[in-house]
């Protein structure tokens, strides 16, 4: 008996703990669904809200009726014989038509979300190309000519309509704060998703559906700006490789050098910002400013910048690089093969590197982009990032023709100054 | 009591139950078939639960390291695939087994040998999937293995080879226990047991062989075309060759989604016998469960591109679909309410199996309110692939299938074993278990909400995800340590535990009638059924209040029979001959699949083909029983 | 069910003492069916060269001259017609399911439109 | 009729009880042949889904690849077809006409009749490799594109099943010789027929869905 009452205490105990702890994880959300910055984020809101608060409606009233039963029904020296009902038609008919016309009540305005949400997008629409790949997302510009990778920018108060291609397996394409919803990316099959950003800011993208090996490293990440500095953005990803990629080409100028402080509104209400103490060293942090558009640095939250661990085991050693005998190394070197860099390289395996010094991460959004990550990923990315496709190039016992940490650390010199 | 234990070991001898390895290898009797199906499932269950343990282990905080990427990836689909294949199904077949033929006033099923055959073929199955841990080289697709990351060109090596030959050899186990369960519940059932006498469990599992007859077709061909794709350089999901990846998933789910009513029906079915007999009142509204089991079945085969909401269906075929599945809560609730409706009024008697019965009432519910959630596509695109879909299939399959089966073990095993299993642990394991499975699944929804995708080995901090994981970590900790508990009493109760006498709970159904363990022929003559609640036939509300609830069992006990159980011979009864072939037959098939995967060796492919075939032939031309008399 | 269920392989004397009204198909009944399976045949044959391929009518038509051959055999050749109610709930049952699961996909795929047409 | 003496797979239940006062394992076939129409229904589904999306050639009717826009010839060769389904449905009367044999008691004819219905199967599968391996000859195989793949897989498992029914008949056929077929055997050429007729309407779909509607 007293197991019994003891072990039934212990019960609500943890389920009121169960509900406190969830309440209390709610209150750190940055990925939340709930109450994403676009239209479509308000669309599917409204009707989760619905769905939630009919179904936590639903719930009480199930364990209500539970709780009641098993308190008052519990056989006791003194309860009633139990009448042999076998059931009651009134009764049944009830609790048949109660639940259909809530369902009716969300049946309705799902349908009506469906046909809203999946008409063609408007004619103004910003125009982005999607196309996944394992384990990191390619972004196209048509309408611009713009061609990046892992990073996205959008301007603030324009419908954007993302077409989404596979390259390989299939993939989704899910930023819960701006968008709420998320899309398959499937392979011989063309998707669409729009919806107009309402507020600038930083955004964690994720891949949603399992692609395979490296899966938890598909991410990405997205900068929401006013139009004009996404105008900006657009005419500095335009113009070639900060570095000259024939050192007689005079007409690319090095990017903007110093970063201007944020110009940029954060119309964030809900999240408290804390940046990131590491974002104001990576490298993009020095390209950020409203001449090239790049996303400040001081305006990114600790959780957009990643802070995986490096690989225990992989080390460098502290040498500094030079990016002109960097360019040359990729010049003469495997890079090309896979990556291109506008005037230098044509490879399209990879991701698009010509602006990859403005990038604030690196290898899927896996890693933060510093010096010291591209280093170690150039020497060693299967290690880095589980199944990629990108091999290790720095010298080890496997591979004794591998390039030198002084190479590496060239080359990688030579990719932080591509603003 | 020591004569009491006694008698009961002599008429443990008259059923059959001893000897040695070889009379378990060569059964055909379902009662012995069905044992091995409960301990065969019981291993599976916690093989799928260290999986999931070392799951948990790795998310507990962010980023990490007890496995890498690739073992994370083979540990949820082996995770998913042995509950669901290897734990569950098993698991209601080994009750459906030991209990139909029991509850319907059978002598055994239609086809003895075919049960003996299904089985072996879901062990070897089932085994052979698990082969792929040995060779480093576990599938590790996901449980619902999509290409094209399944094909050959993104899934290399024996991995996804395991996936496809595996489950094709567990498939066909439930393709042929399906003919077999609905010709035994159809034909033989006892005079007088009418289909709106059967009991409810007997009923959803005659359900259910539709749901496998009907279902299991469809996913054989989806894995037929990927095992030829993979091992004969077909084409049917080959990028390159303008296939459309929605194929396979169409396919999967047409078979996957009445797979997740294959897995709860027998556990509606086992609490809707649970209830009426510690409520000591019947059913409430039996034909209406009867009813929305055939509805929830058939509406079953409508919604199964719910799953791909996502995959961009088009809106019309996203509405359709929405309002199927929205429609399948209707038939869900008039069960849930009509629980409720047994248990009001009722006198409850909290045994472990009511716990667990009522667990699942409420369980269920909370994971059935979210797949609602989830029916809604607008929504679902907001859901998907995170972990609120994690905590909804976790609901209804933990706090669904597994709590249900539990209730039916808990019930069922005096008959199974004649001895009860002792209530002290059993109220623990259910604390347990209710404790850990809401603090392992509840917080999984927030998580979900919070935006944590499904399947990932790694999350980074500072996502608002650590809370939620260190929470269903510890979770699933207490509920391994729980089910170790179970394991515990479960194992020691075969032995240990007090001898239960037929009818230990004052339960209504045929089965209760017969002594426990059942002997070998289950009736020694054919009953002759008048009502839906035999054992409570004639009796008055208070003599069905007053029938104790035995905790131990006394000479006398009404029903009970102190004398020996007479064998079969004794009795003239003839009886199907115990036989190896089904094992044989079994074996060769395997035989043949491991040919496949040794590099598509012919030799080995067509010996285990003629093994396979001539041991067919043997049984098929032998007679069950041995040729009586005058035949 | 159980009582009227009998078998057409009763010899005709028991048969007809059994059940009045029930059928069985006969010696003729089979010939005259495979008669019947036969010139169907050679009519959707027939139809594929002439030009009547060409038209709308083509598809509709031979999906319903092979859904007639269909349901002749299963009705005669497997006598569903004559035998118990229960074989012809276990067969047409899935069967249906089966064809709207068929339709249902090629609706899916967008195949629909061109196979009606 | 209390059939259950008759077969070899009936439950050891009180001799001859049934609660249907029908044969459980017809029961079982039945339920089978519900089954079967989902394995053909899926194999169907996508032959016709992927009808029009080869990306190369052969196809089975001429047709422009919506792919590439480029002429695709035909390959399926409807005369040898049209014969070979022929066969087939005269395997069914055959099949029948063995099944009136059995009841009967008719020792010749059924074992004419049985022999007739293996014979016409074994032809229809003659037809079959004839028809496999001349598309080989012209550049078709499961490899070669969406068509080849559906198409042989398809009309291969159909030929398995014919297969297997063919084995059944020649069982069928040599307990005919050995002990000869009498009425009790009926059930289980009962049986049998329903199985092959099953197979038989199967191909009648096929015929119309894969080579006549182009
Ligand atoms: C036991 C297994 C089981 C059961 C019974 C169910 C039952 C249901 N499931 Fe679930 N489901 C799974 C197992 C199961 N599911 C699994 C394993 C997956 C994931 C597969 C994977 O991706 O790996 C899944 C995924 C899944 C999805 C896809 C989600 C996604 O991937 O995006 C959807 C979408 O609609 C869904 C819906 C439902 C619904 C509506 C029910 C309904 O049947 C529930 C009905 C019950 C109730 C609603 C509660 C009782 C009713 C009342 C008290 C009446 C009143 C209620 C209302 C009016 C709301 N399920
Ligand atoms: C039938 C169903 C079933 C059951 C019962 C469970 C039970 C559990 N599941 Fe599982 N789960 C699935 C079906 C099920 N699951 C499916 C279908 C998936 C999807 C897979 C996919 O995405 O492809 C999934 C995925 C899944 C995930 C998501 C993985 C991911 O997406 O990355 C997680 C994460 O926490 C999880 C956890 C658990 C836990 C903690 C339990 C606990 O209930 C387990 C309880 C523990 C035990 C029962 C073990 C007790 C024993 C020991 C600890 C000792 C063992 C000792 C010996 C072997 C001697 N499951
Ligand atoms: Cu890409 Cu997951
Ligand atoms: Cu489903």
């Amino acid at each position: 008996m007293t197991l019994r009452s003891r072990s039934r205490r212990l019960a609500f105990a943890a389920l009121t703990a169960v509900f406190t702890a969830g309440v209390a994880a709610c209150s750190y959300n940055p990925n939340t669904i709930f109450g994403a910055h676009s239209d479509l984020g308000h669309a599917t809101d409204r009707l989760t809200y619905r769905l939630l608060y009919f179904g936590i409606g639903v719930g009480v009233f199930v364990w209500g009726l539970l709780i009641y039963a098993i308190f008052r029904f519990r056989a006791r020296p003194k309860s009633p014989v139990p009448k042999q009902i076998h059931g009651n038609t009134a009764i049944e008919i009830t609790w048949t038509l109660i639940p259909a016309a809530i369902l009716a009540i969300l049946a309705v305005p799902t349908v009506r979300t469906i046909f809203q949400t999946q008409a063609p997008a408007p004619a103004n629409s910003l125009q982005v190309e999607v196309i996944g790949h394992q384990w990191w997302w390619e972004f196209r510009y048509p309408q611009y000519n713009v061609v990046t990778a892992n990073e996205l920018y959008l301007p603030v108060g324009r419908p954007v309509n993302f077409t989404l291609k596979s390259a390989d397996v299939i993939h989704s394409f899910w930023i819960p704060q701006l968008a709420g919803a998320k899309r398959d990316v499937v392979t011989n099959h063309t998707n669409y998703l729009w919806f107009t950003p309402e507020s600038t800011f930083a955004w964690n993208g994720f891949c949603a559906e399992y692609c395979g090996d490296s899966h938890a490293n598909m991410h990405f990440k997205v900068f929401t700006q006013p139009q004009a500095e996404f105008d900006a953005w657009i005419a500095h990803q335009k113009t070639g490789p900060a570095f000259p990629a024939n050192p007689s080409d005079t007409t690319n100028a090095p990017a903007a050098p110093a970063a201007q402080p944020a110009t940029a509104t954060v119309a964030l209400t809900s999240q408290q910002l804390t940046v990131a103490p590491s974002a104001q060293q990576l490298t993009a942090a020095a390209a950020a400013g409203p001449a090239t558009g790049i996303y400040p640095a001081s305006n990114i939250p600790d959780y957009v910048i990643p802070n995986t661990p490096p690989p225990a085991g992989l080390t460098f050693s502290d040498v500094k690089g030079d990016p002109a005998r960097g360019l040359k190394l990729f010049r003469s070197g495997p890079c090309l093969a896979c990556h291109t860099i506008q005037g230098v390289s044509p490879g399209v395996i990879g991701p698009n590197l010509t602006h990859v010094g403005s990038r604030y991460t690196i290898a899927g959004a896996m890693y933060p982009n510093d010096i010291k990550h591209l280093e170690l990923w150039i020497k060693n990315a299967p290690l880095m990032k589980p199944g990629v496709i990108m091999p290790a190039f720095g010298k080890s016992p496997n591979l004794p023709g591998g390039m030198t940490d002084q190479q590496i650390a060239d080359i990688a010199a030579y990719l932080s100054s591509l603003k | 009591m020591a004569t009491t234990a006694a008698t009961l070991t002599r008429a443990g001898a008259a059923t059959g139950y001893k000897g040695g390895v070889w009379s378990w290898l060569t059964t055909v009797d379902h009662k012995r078939i069905g044992q091995l199906y409960l301990y065969t499932s019981l291993a599976f269950f916690l093989i799928g639960g260290l999986e999931a343990e070392i799951i948990r282990t790795q998310l507990y905080g962010p980023n990490g390291t007890i496995v890498s990427a690739q073992t994370y990836n083979e540990l949820f689909t082996m995770h998913g695939l042995t509950m669901i294949f290897l734990a569950i199904m098993p698991m209601t077949a080994a009750l459906w087994n030991f209990l139909v033929p029991l509850q319907i006033g059978a002598r055994d099923v239609a086809f003895p040998r075919l049960n003996a055959f299904s089985y072996w073929v879901f062990l070897l199955g089932g085994l052979f999937i698990n082969t792929g841990w040995l060779l480093h080289a576990a599938p590790n697709g996901g449980w619902f293995g999509y290409a094209p990351l399944s094909t050959r060109a993104y899934s290399p090596g024996l991995h996804m080879d395991f996936y496809v030959v595996g489950l094709q050899i567990v498939g066909l186990s439930s393709l042929a226990a399906s003919f077999n369960f609905i010709a035994t519940i159809i034909n033989m059932r006892a005079p007088g047991m009418h289909m709106m006498r059967m009991p409810v469990f007997t009923w959803a599992t005659f359900v259910n062989q539709f749901l496998m007859a009907l279902s299991f077709p469809i996913v054989t061909v989806a894995i037929t075309f990927l095992l030829f794709d993979r091992f004969f350089g077909t084409t049917f999901y080959e990028n390159a060759a303008g296939a459309d990846p929605l194929l396979w998933q169409h396919l999967f789910w047409l078979f996957g989604h009445p797979e997740v009513y294959i897995l709860i029906l027998p556990s509606f079915g086992l609490v809707s016998e649970v209830i009426p007999t510690f409520s000591r009142k019947p059913l409430f509204g039996y034909p209406v469960m009867v009813y929305s089991l055939m509805l929830i079945a058939t509406l079953g085969f409508g919604v199964w591109a719910h799953h791909m909401f996502a995959v961009g269906m088009g809106p019309i075929a996203d509405s359709v679909f929405g309002i199927t599945t929205m429609l399948i809560a209707i038939p869900t609730g008039v069960k849930i309410f009509n629980w409720l409706g047994t248990v009001w009024g009722g006198q409850l008697r909290f045994t472990t199996a009511m716990l667990f019965a009522l667990g699942l009432v409420g369980l269920f519910t909370i994971g059935g309110i979210s797949g609602v959630m989830h029916s809604s596509p607008p929504s679902d695109l907001a859901q998907t692939d995170s972990y609120f879909i994690v905590a909804h299939f976790h609901y209804v399959l933990f706090g669904g299938s597994m709590m249900g089966l539990f209730a039916g073990i808990y019930y069922y095993f005096p008959k199974i074993t004649g001895r009860l299993m002792n209530e002290a642990l059993g109220k623990v394991h259910f604390w347990g278990t209710f404790i850990g499975m809401n603090l392992t699944f509840f917080p999984m929804h927030f998580s979900g909400l919070d935006g944590m995708p499904r399947r990932i080995y790694r999350y980074e901090a500072y996502q608002g995800w650590t809370t939620a994981n260190h929470l269903s970590t510890i979770g699933a900790y207490i509920l391994g340590l729980a089910t170790l508990v179970f394991i515990y009493n479960f194992l020691r109760s075969r032995s240990a535990g007090k001898v239960s006498g037929p009818n230990p709970w004052g339960a209504p159904t045929l089965e209760w009638s017969m002594p426990s363990p059942p002997p070998d022929y289950n009736f020694a003559k054919l009953p002759h059924v008048t009502s839906r609640y035999p054992m409570w036939e004639g009796k008055s509300a208070e003599q069905i209040a007053a029938e104790p609830v035995v905790k131990r069992w006394e000479p006398g006990t009404p029903g009970a029979t102190e004398d020996p159980v007479p064998t079969a011979e004794q009795l003239g009864i003839p009886m199907p001959t115990p036989t190896i072939k089904p094992l044989i037959a079994a074996l060769g098939l395997t035989v043949a699949f491991i040919g496949l995967m040794a590099g598509k060796s012919l030799p080995i492919m067509i010996l285990g083909g003629l093994i396979f075939v001539g041991a067919l032939y043997g049984w098929l031309l032998t007679p069950v029983e041995p040729e009586v008399e005058g035949h | 069910m159980a009582a009227e269920s009998v078998h057409p392989a009763q010899p005709h004397a028991v048969a007809d003492a059994h059940a009045a009204g029930h059928e069985h198909p006969t010696w003729h009944t089979y010939w005259k069916v495979a008669l019947i399976l036969t010139i169907i045949t050679a009519l959707e044959v027939w139809i594929y060269y002439t030009p009547l391929k060409e038209t709308r009518v083509f598809g509709p038509l031979l999906i319903l001259l092979s859904i007639s051959k269909f349901a002749i055999v299963v009705m005669f050749y497997m006598h569903l017609k004559y035998d118990a109610k229960l074989f012809r709930a276990l067969f047409v049952g899935p069967l249906s399911v089966a064809v709207l699961v068929v339709f249902s996909l090629l609706f899916l795929f967008g195949q629909l439109i061109i196979h009606l047409r | 009729m209390p059939p259950a003496e008759t077969i070899a797979a009936h439950g050891p239940a009180e001799h001859g009880y049934t609660s249907t006062g029908l044969n459980t394992t017809k029961i079982a076939i039945w339920t089978f042949i519900g089954s079967e129409c989902f394995f053909f229904g899926s194999l169907i589904s996508t032959f016709l889904v992927y009808k029009h999306r080869s990306v190369v050639g052969p196809c089975p009717h001429p047709e422009i690849l919506a792919a590439t826009h480029q002429a695709c010839r035909g390959i399926l060769n409807i005369p040898v077809t049209s014969a070979s389904t022929f066969v087939l449905l005269m395997s069914s009367l055959f099949m029948v006409l063995a099944l009136a044999a059995v009841q009967r008691g008719d020792r010749k004819y059924s074992k004419i009749w049985l022999a007739a219905t293996a014979l016409a199967g074994t032809t229809f599968l003659g037809f079959q490799a004839f028809e496999f391996t001349s598309f080989v000859r012209e550049g078709l195989t499961i490899k070669t594109n969406l068509f080849g793949s559906t198409f042989f897989i398809l009309t291969g498992f159909h030929g398995a099943h014919v297969t297997a029914g063919v084995i059944w008949l020649i069982t069928m056929l040599f307990i005919d010789f050995k002990r000869g077929l009498g009425p009790r055997d009926e059930i289980n050429v009962d049986i049998m027929a329903l199985y092959w007729h099953f197979v038989d309407v199967v191909w009648i779909i096929i015929f119309t869905f894969v080579y006549l509607i182009p």
